[in-house]
């Protein structure tokens, strides 16, 4: 499968907007909250290695962005053996932001959203182990937060 | 013997760094595990956020210290992305050959690493002992030992000195000689064999769905190497193959990710060559190099260890206003209970030390 | 900084051994099978007691302290076996100064892994607070007389993560530290001139030990 | 001249000239309080005070041979290892004295850094042990501190023991009993009980698997080692060192050469060398202390001098099982005239010592479950084999009489 039909295929799935190709191997896409699931469990076949779950504090909202690489040359670039990512935004709300956790699907991804629960403050609804993974429990706050405000001796430059 | 949880770390030889790992053991043999991070977590990210973009090469420098300069380079190149900066030529030669003398030293790190956990301490020394001649070399045009801040944004600090080229070739020369005289010592010994056959298996499936990546996963027989699957810097141009293990004995265990380590450091140093025979001549710096970027952009390298991405995301300003780190190692031993279930109480470093752990990437 | 605090528990720093002497404290919640042990404990206490008695009033103890505290200190100081133990950057150049180019050992340098068996913890790399309570075990694990160097800037004050809200500011903000060894990272040369330092120090400021209370 | 005569001849010249106007003059001094005195004295006119002032003299000079031995096997250990190594090991001169010189003097300190690290650092050891003295004893809160003390004590007790059973030479023996090597391999399995009540004791996780690895170690090994053994009893028909040794010098062997039992029993020696290498504990079979997951092993809790002693009763073993090999099958004391017998048996000794020192230092350490395997599945039928070798041996050994001479026994 060419990485254009790839698209053509993403574009009938719900919940999905705003596809473009960022690069040419890259293709971002917005996601609703409700269907992020049900799309990550379609695109597991092509997408064997979700490489990064990142969150980002938009002030006020959250947002969350999933790489997701395809290992198996199911999805190809024109003629190089170029492989495929998928860029995936989803825009949470400041009050108690929570998603469906995708640990289940993809092993990987368990540890990304601890880190992100841990430092972030975003809740993953069905991981089975969610907790803080970096830093020691009964730590107040999430602290990558940009109105987390900590202690700093010398002054800043 | 009861069944009862063991302790390891986060002082413990077997760690390599700062962790712990608890495990369940029914008399030596291994029920369960619980690896427990976060020892060294300096929150790189927060500071990143303070910082000016030129200044983190600091930090990033600081990530990984067994291999410092792939990660100031996955650093630098996703903010160069982000700036579109173009880098010229002959900087990009450059660092190619500083990203293989360094993913050379920090195999060499691991394998030193790795042969105390078998009980073979004098494997350690011997590889040390080249490593030593990789940190010379490396010292040569950045003038530092471990943490080179070589690569800056939009090129490298400098170009080669004088008789750089003459000087690594007489010590790859050297370092084959001795990898060859290695061989007996190590993958031909019948008790380094034994310890190491079968130990630690993981099918491609799963290490792909566990999120192994790099060496480990080219271990289990998978050709996937980002430095020619998502191609950067002059990788397509250079002369190389990927390293990986077929089916058959010594597969997707221990062995094999030792092997593939061992192969690859025969590949890294085809490459340097191939390099120093087509590098151009020309600038090392680019002559544009913007201080604010906006927007947003990610790159992922092959790091010595796998897969290592930086996500950065800017708002205008000349500092960066998310910056995320992906480690290999992260994940990989996020699914350590699934690959030490089943083993004995003594193949845990063997499995362990196999996977080469970094902890200065993993806690951030 | 760390020369104003009392090096350690003062009440375990007393010549060969350590015994309890607070008499309640022996009574107290003796382990089961015990009573042997117990016993020995408290006729070692009253050997103890009676030979530094005997050695103070006849003056015996100065003559016996003057002759045994050089040689003690002696090896004391030419025999540092630090803990096996790495944080960061440092970790590595403390690794490779064992290696065939620097071969620290001829300094006699034996790492060993248990901290029981150690007289110097090397502080390698920055203190987080998730590790500071396991840092601070562990030099509370190590026998007396024992050494603290703190390797780096990290280890030092904090170093490149001045500014991070998880970093300790320094190791000497929560325990004592002998010598400090300036680098980002240190050279193994360095540490080496840094273990000749302690010896120096160790010579100029630890009086050995022999019926010392 | 035997050690014993020499020592008789010493107690007697010490008791007649020393002791007993030592033990007089103070029975003469306060007759009231002095009883004891006066019959020691007495007691020491007659034979048997002779004989036991001899054996004190004998056995305490072969625990000094022993122990200055421990001191060179540790340094050897250490410089050759470094020199695998591409190293130069400890390097601590004899002029770094000139420190404690001046201390003692109370001069004023010189650092000559240069000087004191130029030397072969012999007395690096020699440091490292007066360290262990000044070092404070950690006994653990929850450890049981009888068991924890007792541990020490009984693996060290049996590993000095050995010093003095085995014989540097027909007539260098502090004791010569008939059944020695019995009595040797008896003190041999003494340590593990050692090793297994300190790693019990210490209430720590890692010692207790140290310990319980020791016990199972032990009963693997000890079985092929006393069968490998056998056959050189059998040869010999005794176990008393110094008749194996005579026996193996009876017979020659090609070209004349001494017969001694490595020739014959070529499997049984080696099932001896690795069964003792594993009975001493050394790599490749040092699971109860290995390093990699079980932090220090059964020594994990213990510090200053008992640990120091813990390390040193390991080289002792070390070197005791070196002279057991020695003795069994390099023909002992056996070698050319010009040098003395107890500088043959020694060398022999520290070949087989330098031979080990060069496999811990090149090869990795065996997990448990494949050196039990070994243990029962391999050397074990090779031990019995040997045996049945040695047997075969004396039935077919007519035919082949006038090839080869044997001793007596067969």
């Amino acid at each position: 499968m060419n990485i254009d039909e790839f698209m053509q295929q993403l574009s009938s799935s719900k919940g999905v907007s705003n596809i473009s190709k960022i690069r040419k191997n890259t293709v971002k896409l917005d996601l609703t909250k409700e269907e992020s699931l049900d799309f990550f469990v379609s695109i597991k076949s092509e997408f064997e290695h979700c490489s990064l779950i990142s969150a980002i504090d938009n002030q006020p909202d959250f947002e969350l962005v999933y790489h997701f690489s395809c290992m198996n040359q199911s999805i190809v670039v024109d003629d190089s053996n170029c492989a495929v990512m998928l860029e995936a935004h989803i825009y949470l709300k400041r009050e108690a932001p929570s998603v469906d956790s995708i640990a289940n699907i993809w092993f990987g991804a368990d540890w990304h959203e601890r880190e992100a629960f841990d430092l972030m403050g975003i809740y993953f609804i069905g991981h089975p182990d969610l907790r803080r993974v970096l830093l020691p429990e009964g730590f107040a706050g999430h602290p990558l937060r940009k109105d987390y405000v900590y202690e700093i001796h010398e002054e800043e430059w | 013997m009861a069944e009862m949880w063991i302790s390891m770390g986060p002082q413990h030889p077997m760690t390599h760094g700062l962790w712990t790992l608890k495990v369940k053991v029914d008399g030596e043999t291994i029920v369960d595990a619980d690896p427990e991070l976060g020892y060294l977590h300096r929150s790189v990210e927060k500071m990143g956020e303070r910082r000016k973009y030129f200044m983190n090469t600091t930090l990033t420098d600081r990530l990984c210290y067994a291999s410092s300069t792939t990660w100031t380079h996955c650093y630098t190149h996703t903010v160069e992305e982000l700036m579109e900066v173009e880098v010229p030529v002959r900087a990009q030669y450059i660092r190619t050959i500083m990203l293989e003398l360094q993913r050379l030293a920090s195999h060499l790190m691991w394998a030193g690493a790795y042969m105390p956990d078998l009980g073979h301490i004098t494997g350690a020394l011997y590889f040390w002992r080249d490593r030593e001649l990789f940190l010379n070399l490396l010292e040569l045009p950045s003038g530092s030992r471990l943490l080179y801040n070589f690569i800056r944004i939009g090129g490298v600090k400098r170009d080669l000195p004088n008789g750089f080229e003459e000087k690594t070739e007489r010590i790859l020369k050297l370092f084959e000689q001795r990898l060859d005289e290695y061989s007996d010592l190590f993958e031909n010994s019948k008790i380094f064999r034994m310890r190491t056959d079968d130990v630690g298996k993981f099918t491609a499936e799963q290490a792909k769905n566990f999120g192994i990546t790099g060496p480990n996963l080219r271990g289990c027989g998978t050709k996937f190497d980002l430095r020619k699957h998502d191609t950067y810097e002059i990788y397509e141009e250079i002369d190389w193959d990927i390293s990986t293990r077929e089916a058959g004995p010594g597969y997707s265990d221990c062995f094999s990710r030792y092997m593939v380590r061992i192969d690859e450091m025969k590949e890294s140093v085809r490459i340097i060559r191939d390099c120093f025979k087509k590098m151009p001549a020309g600038a090392t710096l680019a002559s544009r190099i913007p201080v604010r970027a906006h927007g947003e952009a990610f790159r992922r390298t092959e790091d010595s260890r796998g897969e290592a991405m930086m996500y950065v995301v800017g708002d205008g300003s000349d500092r960066p206003y998310r910056w995320k780190i992906k480690s290999p190692m992260f994940t990989t031993m996020s699914a350590c209970p699934h690959y030490l279930k089943g083993y004995k109480l003594a193949d845990i470093p063997a499995i362990m030390g196999s996977i080469d752990i970094c902890i200065g990437e993993t806690d951030k | 900084m760390s020369s104003k605090k009392v090096r350690g528990n003062p009440n375990l720093r007393r010549g060969v051994g350590s015994k309890t002497t607070d008499s309640d404290k022996i009574m107290e919640d003796p382990p089961a099978g015990d009573w042997l042990a117990l016993r020995s404990d408290q006729l070692l206490e009253w050997i103890d007691n009676s030979v530094y008695n005997v050695a103070e009033f006849t003056g015996m103890r100065e003559v016996v302290d003057r002759i045994t505290r050089p040689i003690f200190n002696f090896a004391q100081r030419l025999s540092p076996h630090p803990l096996h133990f790495g944080i960061m950057c440092c970790a590595i150049e403390m690794g490779q100064a064992s290696a065939p180019d620097h071969d620290i050992d001829r300094l006699g340098l034996v790492y060993r892994s248990s901290p029981r068996q150690c007289d110097v913890l090397i502080v390698n790399g920055p203190v987080c607070e998730k590790l500071r309570p396991k840092l601070k075990t562990l030099y509370e694990q190590m026998p007396e007389p024992k050494w603290v160097i703190a390797m780096g800037e990290c280890a030092i004050s904090g170093g490149p993560y001045w500014d991070s809200y998880s970093v300790v500011a320094g190791a000497d903000t929560f325990m004592p530290v002998d010598v400090y060894i300036p680098g980002c990272p240190v050279r193994p040369e360095a540490l080496m001139h840094g273990f000749l330092t302690l010896q120096k120090k160790i010579r100029a400021k630890e009086p050995g030990m022999f019926l010392r209370r | 001249m035997s050690l014993f005569t020499a020592c008789r001849s010493m107690a007697e010249w010490t008791a007649e000239y020393l002791l007993i106007p030592i033990f007089n003059f103070q029975a003469g001094l306060f007759p009231p309080f002095s009883n004891p005195a006066g019959s020691v004295a007495d007691w020491l006119g007659t034979d048997g005070g002779l004989d036991t002032l001899a054996w004190t003299y004998a056995v305490n000079i072969a625990f000094m041979v022993g122990m200055t031995n421990l001191i060179l096997v540790i340094h050897l250990e250490r410089k050759i290892a470094a020199r695998i190594q591409d190293r130069r090991g400890p390097m601590l001169s004899l002029r770094s004295l000139r420190e404690l010189k001046e201390d003692l003097a109370g001069e004023a300190p010189t650092w000559k850094f240069k000087d004191n690290y130029s030397g072969i650092g012999i007395i690096q050891n020699l440091v490292d042990g007066i360290k262990a003295i000044t070092k404070e004893l950690i006994v653990p809160t929850k450890a049981d501190r009888f068991l924890f003390t007792m541990g020490p004590i009984i693996f060290i007790s049996s590993s000095v023991f050995l010093l003095v059973l085995f014989p540097l030479s027909d007539r260098f023996a502090a004791s010569s009993a008939p059944a020695g090597l019995m009595v040797i391999m008896a003190a041999f399995s003494i340590a593990p009980i050692g090793v297994l009540t300190s790693g019990w004791a210490s209430n720590n996780k890692y010692s207790m698997i140290g310990g319980m690895r020791s016990a199972a170690q032990l009963m693997a090994y000890e079985i092929p080692l006393l069968l490998s053994m056998a056959g050189v009893f059998l040869l010999a028909g005794s176990f008393d060192p110094v008749t194996i040794v005579e026996q193996q010098q009876e017979g020659t062997w090609l070209f004349g050469l001494p017969m001694w039992n490595i020739i014959p029993q070529f499997i049984g020696f080696i099932v001896f060398m690795i069964c003792i290498l594993a009975e001493v504990e050394r790599v490749p079979f040092d699971l109860p202390e290995a390093e990699a997951e079980l932090v220090e092993g059964w020594t994990t809790e213990y510090s200053g001098i008992r640990y120091m002693l813990f390390l040193a009763a390991e080289y002792i073993r070390g070197f005791a099982g070196a002279a057991v090999a020695t003795i069994l099958f390099l023909g002992g004391w056996a070698g050319p005239w010009p040098v003395p017998p107890e500088i043959w048996f020694l060398i022999k000794v520290y070949l087989i010592i330098i031979f080990w020192i060069f496999i811990r230092w090149s090869v990795p350490r065996i997990r448990t479950d494949q050196i039990l395997e070994l243990g029962w599945k391999k050397l074990l039928p090779l031990s019995l084999i040997n045996i049945l070798i040695v047997i075969l041996m004396v039935e077919i050994y007519p035919y082949f009489s006038n090839i080869i001479t044997l001793p007596e026994v067969f």
